[in-house]
């Protein structure tokens, strides 16, 4: 299955503004396929929302799943 | 009264002082109000490395941001005796001296706007998806973080 | 930077917007400053013994109440990292819908001024000798008291 | 010795802007002095303020003295 995930700020530098992804069940897999492809990915904070809901456990995602990369907050 | 759908806070470039009054202006036909807090985030000229923030950028994944702040307005409307709350935050880039954010409770009795607006703020601060990209003088940038975002 | 000799906080008649807005603005040069906190006191129309308040009247012993302010705003000053600090009460008639307190701190961190702003509130209130006067719909009158003054 | 003393709020209404009162070498003399020509000041609530210091305890008063009757305040 493919994820098409969305990025923001220093992330999004880093990846760009948006990334698919082939063959991830779950965001623990989505994470190891992101890190292989941008290390500098893999020593960046950043939290997972899929579905604009932040997700702090191994979460699973299907074609539908709208998954995007947060780096921590600065607004305001 | 609670809206159904999220309202959009966001506004293209920095807040107005003209546009901070007409807000404070319509509240004249609201006589049950006894009080207004309202808190401004104004853009500042940090030092960063020797160099001087001229403005700040803003982006946010908009459809989560609105969907938080309704979370927050509902929460905070079921906290406090609150009359009305208005929150408008700035996307594209605001220069130092200019205003960001504006968060405006206002509640028959102080104590409940004061601690409403406070709250907010904080809650926004925290929790709404939203970046400041600090543009500096040599055209490099550097990003802002507040604390305690997860 | 503090002033030698207390500063008038009276104006007459209610606080424009328009005011407000001002004072908002004059804040852009300054780009040290990273929040304002505003609180706007407006005249409610309570109902009191089946009637309704129109307007308030207000008095004060004006020399005293800016000795106290003076006093007050030392204080604040000493106690938080402000900016800068204004404070305007109305005198004479403020109808109902209308402005007749404006407090404004800034700082360069949000938490200074909103601080700042709710304890020169709470103690203009509880400190200041000014009076205020509900005028009601059958032309009598009410004087108003806040909690815990002297 | 008189002692002019100024008045605000329901107190004025009482008794007026300002007072004269003869005869009164501190605050709870005046204090006295004013029960007996306004009854209904002794049934208000107020504080005296000498010299725009609002006093506690019996202060005593020279001619010099600006005296004040202060109601209950409500700025804001």
């Amino acid at each position: 299955m493919s994820v098409k995930i969305i990025l923001f700020g220093r992330l999004a530098d880093i990846a760009g503004d948006s990334v698919s992804v082939d063959n991830v069940a779950d965001t623990d897999s989505l994470v190891d396929s992101l890190n292989k492809r941008y290390p500098q990915l893999a020593t960046t904070k950043y939290v997972i929302a899929v579905d604009k809901q932040v997700v702090t456990k191994n979460t699973v995602l299907n074609k539908k799943s709208m998954v995007a990369l947060l780096p921590p907050f600065s607004g305001g | 009264m609670k809206e159904r759908k999220p309202k959009n806070i966001f506004v293209q470039g920095p807040i107005a002082a003209s546009f901070i009054a007409d807000s404070i202006q319509k509240h004249s036909s609201k006589i049950d109000i006894g009080g207004h807090s309202i808190f401004l985030g104004q853009v500042r000229a940090d030092k960063i490395d020797g160099k001087e923030v001229t403005s700040i950028e803003y982006t946010a994944y908009e459809d989560m941001a609105l969907e938080r702040m309704y979370t927050i307005r509902e929460d905070i409307f079921k906290k406090y005796d609150l009359t009305c709350m208005h929150v408008y935050h700035s996307l594209g880039i605001v220069k130092a001296g200019e205003i960001s954010l504006f968060v405006f409770t206002s509640s028959a009795h102080r104590k409940a706007a004061i601690d409403a607006c406070e709250e907010t703020v904080e809650r926004l601060k925290a929790e709404l998806p939203v970046w400041g990209k600090e543009l500096l003088t040599d055209e490099t940038y550097h990003w802002k973080e507040n604390p305690q975002t997860p």
